[in-house]
């Protein structure tokens, strides 16, 4: 039973997704709606809680046995803390119950994404600028046929794009174009052709119970 | 030079320069800024979920407008938190198998027409397919190439056989399609995130220490 | 160790040192790179010269803080161009987050040119030369309803002023009296812009967006969908080498000051990249010679 | 200015033949009407769509540019409408003569996605043939994959060196058939590190994928009589913020210093930050995506990518189960057919006037 009623439900709803392509009727639409927007968004918000208590557990236990780096975990649990109130009791648009703002100086959570959540990003993203250097240096090796294509592309395509490409040809940032355009789109195309069909094949066997590791362990 | 006088600034460009430490080597002043992004990060999380998600389409529903209907997704989400009870806790196989049927199935019928239907349309020869490159008749010879590609490259994924003989020729120029792409792609984005690095850098210099204001 | 095995171990921190050090050293010191505009810039740029007296030219600021860095100097290029050649101007954003960088650019330039103005009429005067429209959700409600009638879609603009009492509206009712429009993004409001607005009532759309979301759109523009493409800092510094070039418009060229960033960064991974073939080579000589 | 006055003086011309009709194969609500352009179309504003539901009292509904010839009219399914169309120019109409009749109505099935029922038919029976096939155990032939040998090595290098293994599933949700597959190889890995005792490390950044990454670890520990080595610390949840996932993989990555990782599923901008990262202190690194546009970068900075399709199969391989491998061999023989099916509509594309594209819409 541990594991049929799963099978059996999962089988289901596959045929619910599906049917929701084939009916465009709205007497069928109005009620898949509300599968999609109410059941399946309401089962990922408590799926978050046991998520977020998996977060909240491994940083109190990290503190309790002094784990190696356990002060930072503090750091983790305050901030999360601090912020969670700030946006549960504060509200969405500074408009809660808990003041945001002392004088000039606001902290509701808008501010808090604003100022620390996006600056970290964005370093995190300029942080790329220096691997893809450090990843070109690297594997750009004219040690196969392989590397020898893709370091010629890339180097063609880096040339091309500059201001610098204009003056070596004229036509060299129409060739960067037809690169993209041409070979690139027909490799993709491949691969998505390849993945499409895996896709496909899986998703089948998900729903039909013979692909079942999500089922996880017991019995 | 005017430095900024707003404290979140000094807090966004500290963090930001926290993260950058990252390049020298892993040390306690990133290893902190690490833990407050997944603090924030999360928090954020929450109040989204919460305000979001929970209060308008579940709460606010069935406890204001008593939409009953909503117990049905309520108890079935509640069954999420049986994992905390190890009899029970088999019951959260139930969401799963609901969330992940559905989607998956909505997949199917979705990937067929986008990535296969689609994705033939665009490479079938015929004149329409040529004259949609506006470019003469050099369309029909990037058609050409286009199909002898996706052809040479689906067959590189042809896992019956060995990759000898006929499949091991074609496999071998799918190869080098796909590397092409590959290398082109690569080279492309070193301009987007060098103008992100640059972006960020016009922040510090800029918005924080007003160098280049 | 040998120079050529050195070339095959450079630490990651000299390549990364190397490269903050080219790309930050022009940023300090301000100077901008000449660039040779490209024929999808040209155009736009054209597109947007060619306005004719009784029409205007709609700028949609739909970018967010994270690609301010590609985007925003088109904004502000484009606003240069408009006001030094004395077109109508309309601005709006399709999402509320962004009006603020809309608001930023458009502060910026107006403050430029009458810094600058003597008289009433050098000056850009709000309702005559400009309008900012604000925003109005769902993006597709302007995106379509301006088809119809600008003023019904924006009754109010930004400031609270009825737009049809404004003088510069007088003579532009719809999207007949819009010679282009430009849409600023980098995501795919371009694409909606076409589906909706074009497709529908025949409005030309021009384009700038960051150099990811470029290879995409390059399609839209040789399908003649795009009257013309400006595509990441690369793009930004073409149309501020035009409008300087033809239209003589002066000011601090931010994507420009950029190139030069940009530049010195991709010859620095490329010579990189150079350095450790030769290391690679010399040393595959060697193992060969020995055997 | 001058043109108003022009049409004035002239008049303008209505638009002429007016057609309206419902949309096959839709959600009803929806009529779809018709014109031919009025004489003046360049000089037009453009035109107005007025209905009527008694054939009298006309109301304007929508407004659509000049040189356009449809309109799409929001309805009522069942209610009888009759259209009008008027060129407009300023303050001045032409009315077209009314349409014929016309109501809307909402379909049950959608014929005109019979192309891609046929397809899930072709594409379903051929996977699960297959499948069938290998359930009556009959011996199906996959060629190696390379990467997949690598997994072997990587476990085995690992506890040679006492260092644990990262295993990152990426940012994937648990529909998505990278991580899905992702999965599947996750169980393997845990097994190997089970045997041989190696610690194991599953950062997450789905909750619901990370409740699934759980339940598959401790199971691989069980099945090989090792369920006191699980420890429940090792799958945990990080973060679902993008950037804030891979910083929090980089710093586990700098301080716990893994022999190998593998990067295996859905990623996105963070690909790279996390295989450089990875790189840099000298792990061994197996990638595998089916996200074209971060394929790039794995193949640059890891040892072994298992790109796109290639990660579906490892998965399928590495498991061993022979149903498995059945829907790989379905695949083939439906590949084989979208290249025939390519060759064929492009030789009819080629030779006849047949619009063979719309059979692709």
């Amino acid at each position: 039973m541990k594991k049929t009623i799963p099978l059996v439900l999962i089988f289901v709803a596959g045929l619910l997704g599906i049917i929701s392509f084939v009916i465009p009727h709205p007497a069928y639409q109005t009620y898949d709606e509300w599968i999609r927007n109410s059941f399946l968004r309401v089962l990922s918000a408590f799926a978050m809680v046991l998520a977020l208590g998996s977060l909240l557990r491994v940083h109190f236990d990290k503190i309790r046995r002094r784990r190696k780096n356990w002060q930072y975990s503090w750091l983790l649990l305050i901030a999360f803390g601090a912020s969670s109130i700030i946006g549960l009791f504060g509200g969405v648009a500074a408009d809660g119950i808990l003041p945001t703002a002392i004088g000039s100086f606001h902290f509701d959570i808008q501010v808090l994404y604003e100022n620390i959540v996006i600056p970290l990003a964005s370093s995190m993203f300029a942080l790329l600028a220096f691997f893809m250097a450090s990843a070109a240096y690297r594997a750009f090796r004219v040690r196969s046929t392989e590397a020898t294509l893709l370091l010629t592309a890339a180097f063609i395509v880096m040339i091309g794009v500059l201001p610098l490409g204009h003056s070596i040809s004229k036509h060299l940032p129409m060739f960067v174009q037809w690169i993209l355009n041409v070979p690139n789109v027909a490799g993709q195309r491949g691969i998505v052709l390849g993945i499409a069909l895996g896709v496909v094949a899986t998703s089948l066997k998900i729903i039909l119970g013979i692909e079942r590791a999500w089922l996880g362990g017991g019995e | 030079m005017n430095i900024s006088t707003d404290p979140w600034i000094w807090i966004a460009s500290i963090l930001s320069l926290a993260i950058l430490s990252f390049l020298y080597k892993e040390n306690p002043i990133f290893r902190a800024a690490e833990h407050i992004f997944l603090g924030v990060a999360n928090g954020y999380l929450v109040t989204f979920y919460w305000h979001r998600i929970l209060m308008p389409i579940l709460f606010r529903p069935l406890f204001q407008q008593g939409d009953l209907l909503l117990i049905i997704p309520f108890v079935v989400g509640i069954l999420y938190l049986t994992r905390f009870i190890p009899r029970l806790s088999w019951l959260v196989r139930i969401p799963i198998a609901i969330y992940m049927g559905y989607w998956t199935g909505v997949l199917i019928p979705a990937t067929i027409q986008a990535q296969i239907i689609k994705q033939m349309q665009g490479t079938v020869l015929t004149s329409q397919n040529f004259q949609a490159w506006n470019a003469g008749s050099w369309g029909i010879v990037w058609s050409v190439i286009i199909f002898i590609g996706v052809l040479c490259t689906l067959s590189y994924f042809y896992f019956s056989r060995e990759h000898k003989g006929v499949i091991g020729a074609t496999s071998r120029v799918g190869i080098v399609f796909v590397m092409t792409g590959f290398g082109a792609a690569f080279g492309y984005t070193v301009m987007a995130r060098i103008s992100l690095l640059i972006g960020q850098l016009q922040f510090l210099l800029g918005d924080w220490l007003g160098i280049i204001k | 160790m040998k120079l050529h095995e050195r070339f095959l171990q450079i630490d990651r921190r000299i390549i990364y040192a190397i490269l903050l050090l080219v790309v930050t050293l022009p940023l300090v010191f301000r100077s901008p790179l000449k660039v040779t505009p490209m024929s999808p810039v040209e155009k736009l740029f054209e597109a947007v010269d060619n306005t004719p007296d009784d029409m205007a030219v709609i700028i949609d600021c739909s970018y967010a803080p994270q690609i301010k860095a590609e985007v925003e100097p088109m904004a502000i290029a484009l606003l240069r161009h408009a006001f030094k050649t004395r077109k109508k101007v309309l601005v709006l954003s399709l999402y509320v987050e962004m009006i603020g960088l809309a608001t930023k650019a458009l502060n910026q330039v107006v403050g430029e040119f009458n810094s600058l103005a003597l008289t009433a009429n050098d000056s850009i005067i709000y309702g005559r030369d400009y309008v900012f429209l604000g925003w109005q959700p769902p993006p597709i409600v302007p995106m379509l309803g301006m088809g119809e009638s600008i003023s019904a879609i924006y009754v109010v603009d930004y400031y609270g002023n009825q737009t049809d009492t404004l003088a510069m509206m007088k003579g532009i009712k719809n999207y007949n009296n819009i010679n282009i429009l430009v849409a600023l993004s980098g995501s795919s409001i371009p694409i909606s812009w076409v589906a909706y607005a074009q497709n529908r009532y025949g409005l030309r759309v021009g384009v700038g967006c960051t150099a990811v979301s470029g290879a995409d759109f390059y399609p839209y523009y040789q399908t003649g969908q795009f009257t013309g493409l400006m595509v990441g800092m690369k793009g930004a510094a073409e149309y501020e080498e035009l409008i300087e070039r033809r239209r003589g418009v002066e000011g601090r060229r931010i994507a420009s000051e950029a190139m030069l960033s940009l530049t010195y960064a991709h010859l620095v991974i490329i010579l990189f990249i150079i350095a450790g073939n030769i290391g690679y080579f010399i040393s595959r000589r060697k193992q060969r010679r020995s055997q | 200015m001058i043109t108003i006055l022009l049409l004035w003086i002239t008049g303008i011309g209505p638009p002429a033949n007016v057609r309206a009709h419902d949309v096959p194969s839709d959600g009803g609500g929806v009529v779809v009407i018709e014109w031919n352009l009025a004489p003046d179309d360049a000089l037009l504003d453009g035109y107005e769509i007025h209905r009527s539901e008694n054939g009298v009292d006309f109301v304007k509904v929508g407004f659509i540019g000049r040189g356009r010839r449809s309109f799409q009219d929001q309805t009522h399914d069942g209610t009888t409408y009759v259209y009008k169309v008027a060129a407009v120019s300023d303050t001045l109409r032409a009315f077209s003569l009314p349409s014929a009749e016309v109501t809307s109505h909402a379909s049950w099935i959608n014929v005109a996605k019979l192309n891609i029922y046929v397809a899930m038919i072709i594409f379903g029976g051929l996977i699960l043939y297959f499948i069938s096939c290998a359930r009556r155990g009959k011996a199906l032939f996959i060629r190696k994959i390379a990467g997949l040998q690598a997994i072997d090595d990587a476990v085995g290098r690992a506890t040679e060196m006492g260092k644990p293994i990262l295993y990152v599933l990426g940012l994937g949700y648990i529909e998505d058939i990278a991580t899905i597959a992702s999965l599947n190889i996750l169980g393997e890995v845990a097994k190997k590190t089970a045997q041989y005792n190696t610690k194991l490390i599953v950062p997450n950044a789905d909750p619901i994928v990370y409740t699934v990454a759980r339940e598959i670890v401790k199971e691989s520990y069980t099945n090989v009589g090792r369920p006191d080595a699980y420890d429940p610390e090792s799958v945990f949840f990080l973060a679902r913020e993008q950037m804030a996932y891979a910083a929090g993989v980089d710093g586990i990555m700098m301080r716990e210093k893994p022999a190998t990782n593998f990067l295996v599923g859905y990623f996105a901008a963070e690909s790279l930050v996390l295989a450089e990262t990875g790189a840099a202190t000298g792990a061994i690194q197996i990638a595998g995506t089916d996200a074209l546009s971060q394929l790039p970068f794995f193949v640059t900075a890891c040892d072994y990518t298992l790109i796109g399709e290639e990660l579906y199969a490892a998965s399928a391989y590495i498991s061993k189960r022979p149903l498995l491998l059945g829907a790989i061999k379905g695949e083939d023989y439906a590949k084989v057919i979208i290249a025939a099916a390519l060759i064929l509509a492009s030789i009819i594309g080629l030779l006849s006037r047949f619009p063979i594209l719309n059979l692709f819409q």
